[in-house]
């Protein structure tokens, strides 16, 4: 339930920031009823599909963010010197599959798209403990294997449960 | 400042193209997939940097229909080639189909 | 870019890449209209072309097959027919006045009554929005119908059928794979929100019912990728769409035939209100509601008929 | 003032351009599939966060800039689950693809 709480702050904020019009009575009440259909259609599928608690990431998120920022920008610069000089830096594909210590589909969600956003890794499968990486380097898939972004992930998650 | 961002416009255009002709060369399915991905997310761009251009930002609101229907229509995509294409099928097709 | 896409499209065999390309064309050609600075259509061409479209012609290749045959005539006669065809419209063109000029009969005609007059007879910022649905509000009551017939005949021929529920999967698991369904419902919500947003402001910006219903249907569809058919149409039922459908249709009729016992001609909404100025203004609003409902209900009808013809596509999906 | 902030969004445009065309470019450098889903990703990331960011400084504190991050931020929610999506399907119908030659067993092995 308290995802619904979060939701419909989210939404109705999504709403006022889009319109702009705050002060016109007719499109804020048109809002209102807005923000309240959706509410009705996420709880029918909340009902079916719940987030186990899994509610908010948000405390923990704008950090977690910086630091995913910095991890792509110095990912996108590895996966550019392969671009522009592959001779003399060669791609060495690796698949392996490797251990995540989430314990919430949404944990484990956040950690293999952190995988994917950052250029070099791509998450390929993820099955029950596992996610399956394909690198482009072999280097990028050892950084990966030492942890330290599963690590940050099962933080933030620490912090739902 | 209009220059540069003239200039960025141009140069997502091009960006645009060169992923148009990745999806043209093909080779297979999923490198026709990836390209027309591309290519929306760099519409989205060239959109709204072309709003920026002519100093209509309402144009964000288009751009932001594009990141949806892109993103739902590269899912749709998938899923209906799964369906189809068996497993034992060769994912890229005979070279006579891919002229041009 | 454009004609090259559309040779490419016609060469291709494989339907797949066509249709794909077809997407791209679609974008293109908004890019084009952008560039025209016509922005509403190309809002609509964003969201139908490029996106519901794409979706429907690929769930109508998975009902046939995605291989073209390979043509068995010589395609002579029909590249003959085509540069006729196509020789005569360039003759036509030849005869229009110079495109962009001024004195042109289109820009003569009503367009500049339309420009000039529509902010104080009907008062909301966006000309395309009032042209539409108020000095043109028949045309679109007609268009209107005409989706709804579509509708009718789409029904009529495949009919919608609840799939069958799948015995591995129990009532309150997630489908197996976390990822795109967990990110599906992070999202679905907020992309309803902005159909909804694109409903209200299309006063004010681009955008109204017809995008709006685009954008609330693809909503759904992307649902239906994620969670299956089964579930989508457990959460907003196809007679549910039926009706809605038809509620669209009548609540834009409806608004006219008020309009009418109200003293005013048909889809003449001043009469609405004391100030004509705001019983234009709702009327929009309350046509645009008519339409977005049935273009929503209706496009979702069709996916619906079009996905439970195919067994493939209704059962739930492991690999994605 | 005004003038350091058409500067740094000069830059992050020109930035976000170069690591597009880089990213369309590796589109056709790099020799298979798979390969080049990094390429893309490199375009979809901070390519667009660069030419956003730019924009961004352009149109300053508005309601403008709450739409460009909204963009931003949908772009980055959906375009890993997309690339999931895309390289998780290639790979179950059986593309195979290229790898270095120690890592084929790693591969037979998972």
């Amino acid at each position: 339930m308290l995802y619904l709480v979060f939701l419909t702050f989210g939404l109705a904020t999504f709403w006022l920031l889009m319109s702009g019009f705050w002060d016109n009575p007719l499109l804020l009440s048109f809002g209102v009823i807005s923000v309240l259909l959706c509410l009705f259609f996420a709880w029918k599928i909340e009902k079916k599909y719940p987030f186990h608690k899994a509610i908010s990431l948000l405390p923990g998120l704008p950090l977690f963010w910086m630091w995913l920022f910095k991890e792509v920008v110095v990912a996108n610069i590895d996966v550019l010197k392969r671009i522009w000089l592959p001779e003399e830096f060669p791609l060495s594909p690796t698949i392996r599959t490797l251990p995540m210590s989430q314990k919430t589909r949404l944990g484990k969600t956040t950690y293999a798209n952190a995988i994917t956003l950052t250029p070099g890794t791509i998450s390929m499968d993820v099955k029950g403990n596992e996610v399956t990486v394909y690198g482009l380097l072999k280097e990028s898939v050892d950084d990966l294997e030492k942890g330290e972004m599963d690590k940050r992930v099962s933080k933030l998650e620490k912090r739902i449960l | 400042m209009n220059l540069v961002l003239f200039a960025a416009t141009v140069a997502v255009l091009v960006i645009m193209a060169l992923a148009l002709v990745r999806a043209f060369v093909g080779p297979g399915v999923y490198d026709r997939i990836l390209a027309v991905n591309m290519f929306g997310t760099k519409t989205v761009l060239f959109i709204a940097l072309y709003g920026f251009l002519t100093d209509r930002p309402e144009f964000l609101d288009i751009a932001l229909v594009y990141t949806l229907i892109n993103f739902i229509g590269v899912i749709a995509v998938l899923n209906f080639v799964k369906d189809t294409i068996e497993k034992d099928q060769p994912t890229a097709e005979p070279s006579t189909e891919e002229e041009l | 870019m454009l004609a090259a896409t559309s040779i490419a499209v016609a060469r291709m065999r494989n339907l797949f890449a066509a249709v794909m390309l077809f997407g791209i064309y679609s974008l293109l050609s908004a890019n084009i209209f952008i560039i025209q600075d016509a922005v509403d259509v190309a809002f609509t061409e964003a969201a139908v072309g490029a996106g519901i479209s794409t979706v429907l012609m690929l769930g109508t290749l998975v009902m046939t097959g995605y291989k073209e045959k390979k043509p068995s005539r010589s395609s002579f006669l029909p590249l003959f027919i085509v540069i006729v065809t196509g020789a005569v419209l360039i003759y036509g063109t030849l005869d229009l006045p110079p495109f962009g000029a001024a004195d042109n009969p289109v820009h003569t005609h009503v367009v500049p009554r339309y420009l000039e007059e529509s902010a104080k007879e009907i008062g909301i910022p966006n000309v395309v929005t009032s042209v539409l649905a108020s000095y043109r509000g028949f045309d679109t009551f007609g268009e209107t119908v005409v989706v709804f017939t579509a509708l009718i005949g789409v029904l009529t021929l495949l009919g919608v059928s609840l799939p069958p529920k799948t015995p591995a999967q129990s009532p309150n698991e997630y489908p197996p794979q976390p990822i795109l369904p967990i990110m599906a419902k992070l999202l679905i919500p907020y992309i309803l929100l902005f159909a909804l947003y694109v409903q209200f402001h299309g006063d004010f910006g681009p955008g109204g019912g017809f995008q709006a219903g685009v954008i609330f249907a693809a909503g759904f569809i992307l649902y239906a990728l994620t969670f299956g058919l089964r579930e989508t149409m457990q959460l907003l039922s196809p007679n549910v769409l039926r009706a809605l459908a038809g509620i669209g249709v009548l609540l834009y009729g409806g608004t006219g035939v008020v309009s009418f016992f109200l003293g005013g001609t048909f889809l003449n909404y001043s009469v609405l209100a004391q100030d004509p100025l705001h019983g234009q203004h709702y009327g929009i609003i309350i046509i645009e509601l008519g339409v977005g409902i049935t273009v929503a209900a209706v496009i979702l009808s069709i996916y619906y008929a079009f996905m439970s013809r195919s067994k493939a596509l209704s059962t739930d999906n492991q690999i994605l | 003032m005004e003038i350091l902030i058409n500067f740094i969004s000069a830059i992050l445009l020109v930035l976000g351009v170069f690591l597009g065309i880089s990213g369309a470019i590796g589109l056709f450098r790099f020799p298979d599939f798979y390969t080049r889903m990094h390429a893309a990703g490199v375009t979809d990331t901070l390519c667009t966060a660069c030419i956003i960011g730019g924009l961004v400084l352009q149109a300053g504190f508005t309601l403008i800039t709450v739409k460009l991050i909204f963009i931003l931020l949908f772009t980055w929610y959906s375009s890993p689950a997309a690339g999931h999506a895309l390289i998780k399907a290639a790979h179950k119908t059986g593309l195979r693809p290229l790898l270095r030659k120690d890592s084929e067993q790693e591969e037979k092995s998972s």
